[in-house]
């Protein structure tokens, strides 16, 4: 564990000591409950499709697949048109685009990030490697299923998948989304000690809390 | 100003240090086999004297068939148009060398690289200790030949079932000559 | 002086009607940015599906009193602005509650929700925002500088704080606004227009390659989408001041509209082919530039 | 007006070299850039410590992108190997592609027919081209003009046309092999290829004119991120940011492979050694590439083998030898480092991408006393690769 992360004295300007326990201080560690849908059919319909068309990225590409999303977004194929863009912070964000393998070092990373977005949340796996593992099935730093750590609603297949391919799989996934199968975090809310249990045996060093947010 | 050849060069520091032998790969490029005690001073020599100002890279083989590491220390001289390789033999059990960042800063970030996947240590360099590249990684450093990656793998990461993984070499004679010829 | 209660559903009225624009504005000048990167942009429906899916978030989380009142503040800094400033000329109807000191108000709403996104953004604790709300404030410190300046030089030239009557003494023709009477007084404001609007290259406060994305980083779900209707609002409220102020004003919606949609447009033109500035380097070049001007005009005058 | 950082206010050094920096006494506040930030190069991460808003002390964070290249390839035969390692740098993957069949070709003695020598020369301009775009696009994206961007990739896309023609693959092409290339040239390459140069031209005079032209651009770049030539050197610094300083380091001239003596062209070189300079630098080596490729196609055969004759892949075993490949690609100097041992499996590759000195040792050094808005444009600056530095 490193130094910053263990309980502390601190002083504060006007003489007063505080101990601070990082861990346990700066984030909420209340595991994921399951949020209900909408009372009325017809309200959560209207929400499901609003979903479906506003999908917001999370910026943040985890592996070659980001040098694809470049061109999605750009004049040749302007996701745009479909309701789809960018948000650099994981708060607003809805959509997480893992875009490639994931090494364990990054697996942190994105399920802190994953966690820090708000329900209901989608996950897209980008690449053959999220499938299973792909060109590094053998690779002692790549996980090979990434189902087994974060819910997964849609995987498109490719080394790598073309922008057609994913234009094609955000399709699918507003299809899922608009009939109302898209729950994966309600999947990771209840089966939560499954996914931490298969998160915490690949990463060594677990220095965070079980939930974070 | 004339072109000396490796071997010209390689005389030349004969002279000077004492030298194992020399591997003339291209008329460029060449890889000298050196002591651990005379590799500072050679470094230094290079890359004040013979203009080999640049390090291009600092990593390691394991033969671990004579149970040791090499070191290739890569320098080139841009002016002269020619690449020389050092090669300084380690022993594995217990690998440890002289830090050369105070002459190439980067060599910093090679030592840290090395320490991490090879398990050499470089005492003096700054940083070295940090996690670089793995994250509170604890096993065999997994560069050494004796780190099984496929098992590794089979074994942390729950691989996904269906996947068939055949050996080239065998599969291929399979298809290609079914009688077994 | 009586007050009419009839005023309160006409500006309601007025205030449905500018966020529907401003909604729609916005994503055409979204799509105007994106033609000029040879993309097709958004659907001009876009803001509304993205509007209804921040309200229709499950979860959403809280850091505490103010930080749910930083959008609250926020966007009634944007619908104050728009209620005390009359937005149609002439008419009973969608002069809101503008009345004779109007003027300083407006001034005062143009800050507020700065301030009250400051308190917000602070509260949620994240580093970025913190920086954010940091730039933020400085740089609308220096771009409203030169604003006042233009505003105490128009009330000088007109002898009055209201802006209804700004805008009738504009009446008559074209040369009759401001913009032709006292030409030094509307460069000024619209160079802090430019500021004012978080547009490159003054849009250092939400930069998201430095800060993603700035004050609201931390914010979501309703939280944002009460930031989504004010970045509706806001931009056409303060429109209409400075449309009030200086180019005569509109006397109909369709002048109205067309109008905002000029001034508008004229931010994003200077917005899409600029870099950003760094917040001390905007900070100068609003002192530099726009603040001589604001004193020349309210010298001339 | 030049940026003057006050050196008073900074914190002193402890007796280990290390900065005294007491997180705690409300000077400092520690801010991550990284992983996940829209203004990193890829997927790594910058720990920096700042003193209002200048950057006192950075640190890079690598790793995230690890998949033991360098291991699986141990385990991996001669012509297995091939296919993985294009995925070893994504921008500009034909750089791996070369170095790793020349190292191949070297160690076990095998000629290469004189086409595919061309055609190699032409693929590694391409994907120079391709890299530099996507450069001058996040170059320009760090300092908030997305609209580069958007021209810049519009005819990064038309390049990948041209690629997909001629290898079947957008990114990842497989088509250098060892012992020459896939195939030759499809029928009207020529002809669509310069309508792509000319296409291309015309976007980076519209990039001249807004983005190198601009007050703006110039105030934020000029000046800022300066290496001093004297350190190049002692920081194995290449490539294009070598060349800003004045240095006209071009592996393609200090050390000719594959067709370039045949070629006609200079270093490009700059003078200043700022950020504006070497997106500068970038921009006319990219026009010189769409000259070179000009050049290749007038003056490569149009007929003969562009493939020798391997022995059986199968047990293709290469003799005891180790060799390194150089190969100058848009950022900088990239090289394999093989090791044969006598077996059907490499012993050891390693390697050399330019980023790995770029990224961490030059970076943390450059990112001293820098403003905290101007670290996303000064690393872009380096046009660092992740992948590259931790394979």
């Amino acid at each position: 564990m490193r130094d910053e992360l263990k309980k502390r004295v601190v002083k504060t300007p006007d003489g007063q000591e505080l101990e601070i326990e990082p861990l346990r201080d700066y984030y909420c560690e209340a595991p994921p409950t399951v949020m209900p849908a909408a009372y009325s059919k017809i309200v959560e319909g209207l929400f499901n499709w609003a979903r479906a068309e506003s999908l917001w990225i999370l910026g943040f590409g985890t592996g070659c697949g980001a040098i694809e999303m470049r061109p999605l977004m750009t004049p040749r194929f302007d996701a745009y048109r479909y309701g789809i863009q960018w948000r650099p912070t994981p708060r607003q964000a809805n959509l997480f685009v893992i875009s490639g393998y994931l090494s364990v070092k990054t697996l942190k990373r994105v399920i802190r990030s994953y966690e820090q977005m708000q329900n209901p949340k989608y996950v897209v796996g980008l690449g053959s490697c999220t499938i299973n593992g792909g060109m590094y099935f053998d690779s002692y730093n790549t996980i090979t299923r990434l189902d087994e750590y974060l819910p997964v609603d849609v995987y498109i297949a490719g080394c790598m998948p073309r922008p057609e391919a994913l234009l094609s799989g955000f399709e699918e996934l507003k299809r899922i989304i608009k009939s109302g199968k898209a729950e994966g975090a309600n999947r990771y809310a209840e089966n939560f000690d499954w996914y931490k249990a298969n998160q915490k045996r690949v990463i060594q060093d677990w220095d965070m809390p079980d939930y974070n947010w | 100003m004339r072109q000396i050849s490796m071997r010209e060069l390689y005389e030349i520091l004969k002279q000077i240090f004492p030298l194992g032998e020399l591997t003339e790969q291209r008329s460029n490029l060449a890889f000298i086999t050196v002591d651990r005690a005379q590799l500072r001073p050679l470094l230094l020599h290079l890359r004040d004297r013979e203009g080999f100002t640049h390090l291009v890279l600092l990593t390691a083989v394991d033969w671990i068939e004579d149970g040791s590491f090499q070191l290739t220390y890569l320098l080139c001289d841009r002016l002269g148009q020619r690449d020389l390789g050092l090669r300084v033999m380690l022993p594995r059990d217990g690998a440890a060398m002289e830090s050369i960042h105070d002459l190439w800063p980067t060599a910093a970030t090679y030592q840290r690289e090395l320490r991490e996947m090879f398990g050499i240590a470089f005492p003096e360099s700054p940083r070295v200790e940090e996690d670089f590249i793995l994250e509170g990684w604890t096993g065999t450093p997994p560069y050494r030949r004796d780190f099984d990656t496929l098992k590794y793998s089979n074994e942390t990461f729950a691989p996904r079932p269906g996947r068939e993984t055949r050996d080239p070499e065998g599969y291929m004679k399979e298809q290609l000559y079914p009688d077994g010829n | 002086m009586e007050f009419e209660w009839i005023k309160i559903p006409y500006s309601m009225l007025t205030l449905f009607i500018v966020a529907n624009y401003g909604f729609l504005l916005t994503a055409v000048m979204a799509k105007i940015a994106a033609r000029v990167g040879r993309r097709h942009g958004i659907p001009v429906w876009q803001n509304y599906l993205d509007l209804i899916k921040n309200y229709g978030l499950r979860s959403s989380i809280t850091h505490g009193v103010m930080y749910y009142l930083g959008p609250v503040f926020r966007l009634s800094g944007g619908v104050g602005l728009l209620l005390f400033v009359p937005t149609i000329y002439g008419t009973e109807m969608f002069s809101n509650m503008s009345f004779a000191g109007d003027l300083i108000l407006a001034l005062y709403f143009v800050f507020f929700g700065a301030l009250g996104m400051a308190l917000g953004a602070a509260e949620s604790g994240h580093p970025h925002s913190a920086i954010g709300v940091s730039r933020g404030l400085s740089q609308v410190t220096a771009a409203e500088l030169p604003f006042a300046l233009a505003v105490f030089a128009v009330a000088l030239q007109y002898q009055t704080l209201s802006i209804t009557e700004i805008v009738a003494a504009q009446q008559g023709g074209v040369l009759h606004w401001t913009l032709f009477s006292n030409p030094f007084a509307v460069a000024a404001a619209m160079l802090s227009f430019l500021g004012s609007m978080m547009r490159p290259p003054f849009d250092v406060v939400l930069a998201p390659q430095e800060i993603p994305i700035g004050p609201p980083t931390e914010y979501h779900s309703s939280y944002l989408a009460l930031l989504q209707t004010n970045r509706a609002i806001f931009p056409i409220a303060k429109i209409v001041v400075y449309m009030n102020l200086f180019f005569g004003g509109a006397a109909s919606w369709p002048v109205f509209f067309l109008k905002v949609f000029l001034i508008y447009l004229f931010s994003v033109f200077v917005g899409v082919a600029f870099p950003r500035f760094r917040v001390e380097q905007s900070i100068r070049w609003f002192l530099v530039s726009a603040v001589p001007l604001g004193v020349i005009a309210i010298v001339l005058v | 007006m030049a940026y003057r950082p006050d050196r008073s206010q900074y914190p002193s050094r402890k007796a280990d070299g290390s900065l005294d920096i007491d997180l705690t006494s409300g000077k400092y506040l520690k801010l991550w850039q990284g992983p996940q930030h829209p203004g990193i190069t890829g997927n790594m991460a910058v720990e920096l410590t700042v003193c209002g808003d200048e950057v006192v002390e950075g640190k890079t964070h690598v790793g995230y992108l690890h998949r033991g290249f360098e291991k699986l390839m141990e385990r991996r035969t001669f012509i297995q190997c091939f296919p993985i390692v294009c995925r070893i740098c994504v921008p500009e993957p034909d750089f791996n592609e070369y170095c790793y069949a020349v190292a191949v070709e070297e160690l076990a003695g095998i000629e290469v027919p004189e086409r595919a020598h061309w055609i190699r020369t032409l693929i590694l301009e391409m994907g120079r081209i391709n890299s530099y775009l996507m450069y001058l696009g996040g170059q320009a994206g760090a300092l908030g003009q997305g609209v580069i961007g958007q021209w810049t990739t519009y005819v990064r896309d038309l390049m990948l046309d041209r690629f997909e023609e001629l290898t079947g693959a957008r990114i990842y092409h497989m088509f250098i092999m060892p012992g020459g290339v896939r195939d030759g040239l499809p029928d009207g390459f020529h002809k669509r290829m310069k309508k792509t140069l000319r296409e291309i031209e015309k976007t980076l005079d519209d990039v001249e004119d807004v983005m190198f032209n601009n007050a703006v651009f110039k105030k934020r770049t000029v000046g800022l991120g300066y290496i001093d030539p004297a350190l190049l050197d002692t920081y194995g610094v290449t490539g294009p940011t070598a060349r800003a300083a004045g240095v006209a380091k071009d592996v393609r001239k200090d050390q000719p492979y594959l067709v370039y003596p045949e070629l006609d062209f200079e270093p490009v070189v700059g003078r200043d050694s700022d950020v504006y300079t070497r997106a500068d630098v970038r921009r006319r080596d990219l026009l010189m590439s769409v000259d070179l490729i000009r050049q290749i196609l007038a003056k490569m055969p149009d007929e003969g083998p562009v493939m020798t004759e391997l022995p059986n892949v199968l047990h293709w075993k290469i003799p005891r030898g180790e060799t390194y490949v150089r190969g100058e690609c848009s950022r900088g100097e990239y090289g394999y480092y093989l090791v044969t041992d006598g077996s059907g499996y490499p012993r050891r590759v390693n390697v050399r991408g330019p980023s790995y000195t770029h990224a961490m040792a030059l970076l943390e050094r450059l990112i001293v006393n820098c403003n905290i808005s101007d670290v996303a444009a000064l690393m872009v600056s380096l046009h660092t690769y992740p992948p590259e530095i931790e394979r």
